[in-house]
């Protein structure tokens, strides 16, 4: 898409690590929904649908009123049927049209995996390249209150394994509305996991349109004992072990990649290349998720630079419980990177 | 739709025992979810509830005629399934409160209740998941040449799954004795049914498997009971299954214990039109018009289960938490 | 079913050139199913086939309506389809070969073909996979305002994946222009129809949906051409979706060229029957009974047909096949 | 069950890396088959459905003739409804019973994934350990022939991720065998994947009945210089590869774990403490799949065992090609492992 290549060319030229002379800040829903009001208002082809878009809530508001001002048929509200829509959503596509399908938990992806997996990241390969699938898929993860099992899965751990998809988990308001608008822009299907949590956040979000191009992760603090790579909602939780462990001497490097396919490989091996020692945090489980496949990576690609174990701050490999006394047992956080670094720090370089 | 429920008809062959039952089954349920309404606020029950004031009748008709060792299957909004199947009240508000007594161990939370011990196998809270699971408990049972049969209760929205015309198509199949109970309460969330299906004849929709298809007034616990009864005799009997799609209405909101007229999505005429439909007071009215129940009754049933009700929440109160280091406990069974 | 095709009652209205056009799609897809099974041994075509020896009036009859830009989606079973639509053959046989100058690059094989000029955007070999896309195409052309119907092939199999209710009822709540078009011929794999739906009227199965459903003779090319045309004409003209269940029989094997009555799952009765009844050899018959083609057309056709498919494999033996280097090439679009 | 911890014990007695002095030859599909046929003998409660088991090719031959055995009513056939049969099989399994529910390609079970995954892997502790779901899921992996992108799919990097679910990939006629039965014995959800292309196999397998815990990894070659954890077909391919190592005087090890839920960590450890090095060959993808899981755990535990970095050999993260020039590129094999061995000893120990 024109708009967006214009967009990411000019992010290239204006972007540091942060937008820094930015002062306008919003929340991170605000940050969604301008992106989602900025593509349905530049191009026809885009339209948004799932189960509550058109509604009250607006989707935790991140779709809020899109409906009135769009029209019903580019913001519509759908049945209980995401196989089938998942599918829709692709025919869409290959005819010209660039559908966004939000759900409001990944959990329910799972009655999508057929449409998903077997069609939209097959479509364009499987026919030669004759034909793509511009969609984007966008779920919300839920935490907390008791949700348990069916209701809290992040599922990032899945998609990673899945070829002929991006896999995009922005963790900021500002990377928010520039990834969204990247992937809208893509022509290959995308799917966008974002956090529930992360909806509290405000922060610099620039009011015109830019998109982020992927691939492209960025050091959220610049440190050299430790790299943590934190994926989604774990940034914040990183961040906060940052601060403590700061004043401790200790000082992390945090690398948030944003995208998990295409991955920055580079800037997570040039920062084991500096710290020597590696913690993954991901928000999913810890078994064959996200977490593994950057840890394995790392060994393959940079394992002269490790001089110390691997470790992986993850959910644990259980359904979710809905007590939070459980909760607080299942989900990992600030604590438990903390100790990690310590412990990551204990271990004789040799 | 009339504004008004009509008993009359369904009325006379059921047995006065059979009639004052279903009063206090639907009373408890309608009890026990305004007393959890009640409470939710104090952020107590840390856990999301969904509750079904305004359509206990359904839960209440189908389950009276049910055995034991009969099978439910509920979805995330099953405090009256649960109930009505003879599930433990204590273990319940237990679970609400997330502690180790409650039915599910505090694991499951309001939208996953079980109570093995009367056959509810289990609830899910991913819309029409539950109805699959229900159609194979029927396969077992008849595999295990046994006569139970199987009720799956559903929401208007699950018939939009595929899985459930998968499940019914395979019932139809193998004529297992399983029941669909579709709960047709017009709305998923805050969509109405009309922006997610083509009519709202949810019944008809499977006519062409050949499953006997009923529209039931969901808020008329008599013809409820009655419909629900021959479609149980005729699965214990052999017959096969059947699909009911009982219409209703929730008086509360999708989550939580308000109407939801604040929201926006329903209006105040709406909600007031059912209310007037009130599946538990028109009955109670009707009861005591037919002299099967005096104005006495309904205080003293009343209010020995005002004091059952108290009782289960003081139970779950002062009964312990989960111990954190039995977190990993129950992932794998033996 | 009787044991002769009826053409007289639906000929009427079709102009002679329709009339031989018809005739030439059925050959042509025959004589091409015929050449690959006569080669498919020699190995040299790496690709699993599913012949549509036996259906060639469903495609042709439906296909006959639609325009260039209409969408056909395809399934396991595609060659018919895809030449019925405008594919290129060439492209078709060259993909069978595996070669580069295929229809999918060598990338797809015999189950995924696609010709995008011709507006045939692909085909799943998911059963039921292909129907929500080709039930969105149907969306898409809708929101773009152009005119364009969308028409999905599928099998009897495929109406008992959910997916295909789900769609069904989507594109009757959104009156979508898009056509479901279901060739039943009565077995899946070496699965009869009777061993996993409870009746074979599949035509029923969606008609609870609000969805104007037909029984069509599958093996009548006129009817099927009849029918299909006031189903594309509604779509077109915003009148929403039809299904059409066309009876047929594949007189193939499921996969590759022969007859599979030696495997044991049909019998030779059954197919003798249904041999009674080929498209192609009655419409032929037909035709020449009411002088609308002569016993030299047949011959001129069917020698113009064979030497466009000698060709065809001539250009598809010879072409080079991908370079192996281009193996990660077209997972993800520029 | 009682019969089946019976035959675990004898197996416990018994068994060595082999069974050595057993002569009996039978291949692969009868393996299979003769499980299946002693459970169905054995057991009341169990019974086997799936789209054709009761078909004259019952299933590859796995199936063959086993409803004429035992009746219709406990192997049949059935309707392509993927997620309701797998949730009938939960259904039904919450009753008493045990089924079987048989697939002949995994590709279709991503139509499942609701089922296994919300519902399966979850039902146990989701309430509380009141109940389970002893299941068996059994799906055959395609390969070649131009199968292509739909037909061929691997999918354990998938399930590998999901708590809740045991995760079987028998490499041996003899572990097919023993593990079928340990899987239908055992009381909580199971996905067995088998690979077709070992359906060609035969070897050792007793007559009698005999279950093999889960979790115990086999060593299927002692060697010193490389370890080679190798799954399912790809332990074919790795002692092939070790043959030809060895002419050349290198001696790998051969690590086949078996079961991937639960894992044999410690065989993994112990061979890596000896030889130093590492290499997963997997017949799924590669980034996000098994090779990861098990790559980062021995960054994780083994860390100091390690001389040089870890290796991944598995299929390219793509669809499958139906072409064969380009099949031959995107499966990895015997020839990959070779020369991913002598990379990895030319790295100086440091
Ligand atoms: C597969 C799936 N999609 C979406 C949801 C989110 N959700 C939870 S309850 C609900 C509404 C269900 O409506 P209905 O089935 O009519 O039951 P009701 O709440 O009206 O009792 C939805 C959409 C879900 N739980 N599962
Ligand atoms: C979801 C799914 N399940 C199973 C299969 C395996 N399979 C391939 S073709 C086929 C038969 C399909 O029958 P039908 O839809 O009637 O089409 P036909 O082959 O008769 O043309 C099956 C079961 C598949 N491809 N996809
Ligand atoms: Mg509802
Ligand atoms: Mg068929």
């Amino acid at each position: 898409m024109d708009w967006s290549k214009n967009l990411i060319e000019e992010y290239e030229l204006n972007s540091g690590i942060d937008i820094a002379n930015e002062t306008r800040k919003v929340s991170y829903t605000v940050a969604v929904r301008e992106a989602l009001d900025y593509a349905l208002a530049e191009d026809e082809s885009i339209f948004v649908m799932g189960q509550g878009v058109d509604d009250p809530s607006g989707m935790f508001g991140i779709t809020l009123d899109l409906d009135k001002k769009y029209g019903s048929h580019r913001v519509f509200d759908t049945p209980l049927s995401e196989n089938a829509l998942t599918g829709i959503a692709i025919g869409a596509s290959l005819t010209g049209m660039r559908p966004v399908y939000m759900h409001n938990r990944p959990d329910f992806l799972l009655m999508a995996m057929d449409q998903i997996v077997n069609h939209a990241s097959k479509w364009s390969y499987m026919f030669g390249g004759h034909i793509s699938v511009p969609i984007v898929i966008h779920a919300t993860v839920g935490r907390g209150w008791g949700g348990a099992a069916q209701h809290t899965q992040t599922l990032q751990g899945l998609f990673m394994h899945v070829p002929g998809l991006h896999l995009v988990m922005p963790s900021t308001p500002f990377d928010a509305k520039g990834l969204i608008l990247s992937a809208i822009a893509d022509n290959n299907p995308t799917i966008i996991i974002e956090h529930r949590w992360l909806y509290r956040q405000s922060g610099h979000v620039p009011e015109g349109p830019y998109a982020i191009p992927f691939g492209r992760g960025v050091v959220r603090r610049i440190g050299k004992d430790v790299t943590i790579v934190a994926i989604s909602y774990m940034v914040v939780e990183a961040m906060q072990a940052a601060e403590e462990l700061s004043a401790e001497g200790i000082n992390v490097e945090i690398i948030d990649p944003r995208t998990l396919k295409p991955l920055d490989e580079e800037i997570i091996l040039q920062s084991v290349q500096k710290t020597g020692r590696l913690i993954i945090a991901d928000t999913g489980w810890k078994t064959g998720g996200v977490g593994a496949e950057i840890a394995a990576m790392v060994a393959e690609k940079g394992f002269e630079y490790l001089k110390a174990p691997v470790k992986r701050v993850a959910s644990l490999d259980i359904p979710t419980p809905a007590c939070y006394v459980l909760e607080d047992r299942f989900y990992a956080g600030k604590a438990n990177i903390v100790s990690c670094c310590k412990e990551i720090l204990s271990v004789n370089t040799y | 739709m009339t504004d008004s429920v009509e008993f009359e008809s369904s009325m006379m062959s059921v047995p006065d025992k059979t009639l004052l039952g279903l009063y206090w089954t639907m009373l408890r349920i309608r009890k026990v979810q305004l007393k959890i309404a009640e409470h939710y606020h104090e952020d107590e029950m840390h856990t999301p509830v969904h509750l079904c004031i305004g359509q206990e009748a359904i839960a209440a008709g189908v389950c009276a005629n049910l055995r034991t060792e009969d099978y439910v299957f509920s979805n995330h909004r099953g405090h009256g399934h649960y109930l009505a199947k003879g599930g433990d009240l204590n273990a319940l508000i237990a679970e609400l409160h997330n502690k180790e007594k409650g039915c599910s161990r505090g694991r499951g939370g309001s939208m996953h209740l079980i109570d093995t011990s009367v056959g509810l196998l289990g609830s899910s809270s991913i819309v029409g998941g539950g109805v699959p699971i229900a159609t194979g408990a029927a396969l077992g049972a008849v595999l295990r040449k046994s006569d139970q049969v199987s009720v799956a209760f559903l929401g208007d929205a699950a018939t939009e799954e595929g899985i459930v015309f998968e499940s019914i198509s395979f019932a139809v199949l193998k004529q297992l004795p399983v029941i669909f109970v579709c709960e047709n309460n017009f709305y998923a969330v805050y969509t109405p049914l009309n922006k997610r299906q083509s009519h709202d004849d949810i019944y008809r929709h499977f006519e062409g498997l050949s499953i006997p298809c009923f529209r039931v007034d969901g808020n008329n616990v008599l013809e409820t009971y009655s419909i629900a009864q021959e479609a149980i005799e005729r699965a214990r009997s052999g017959d096969g299954p059947s699909f009911l799609e009982c219409r209703t209405y929730r008086m509360t909101d999708h989550h939580g214990g308000e109407s939801g007229v604040e929201v926006g999505y329903r209006t105040q005429a709406e909600v007031d039109h059912w209310s007037a439909k009130c599946p538990v007071e028109c009955y109670e009215r009707f009861l005591i018009e037919k002299r099967v129940l005096s104005f006495e009754d309904v205080k003293v049933v009343g209010d020995q289960i005002d004091s059952e009700i108290e009782s289960a929440f003081e139970y779950a109160r002062s009964s312990p938490l989960p111990d954190g280091d039995g977190v990993l406990r129950y992932v794998m069974a033996e």
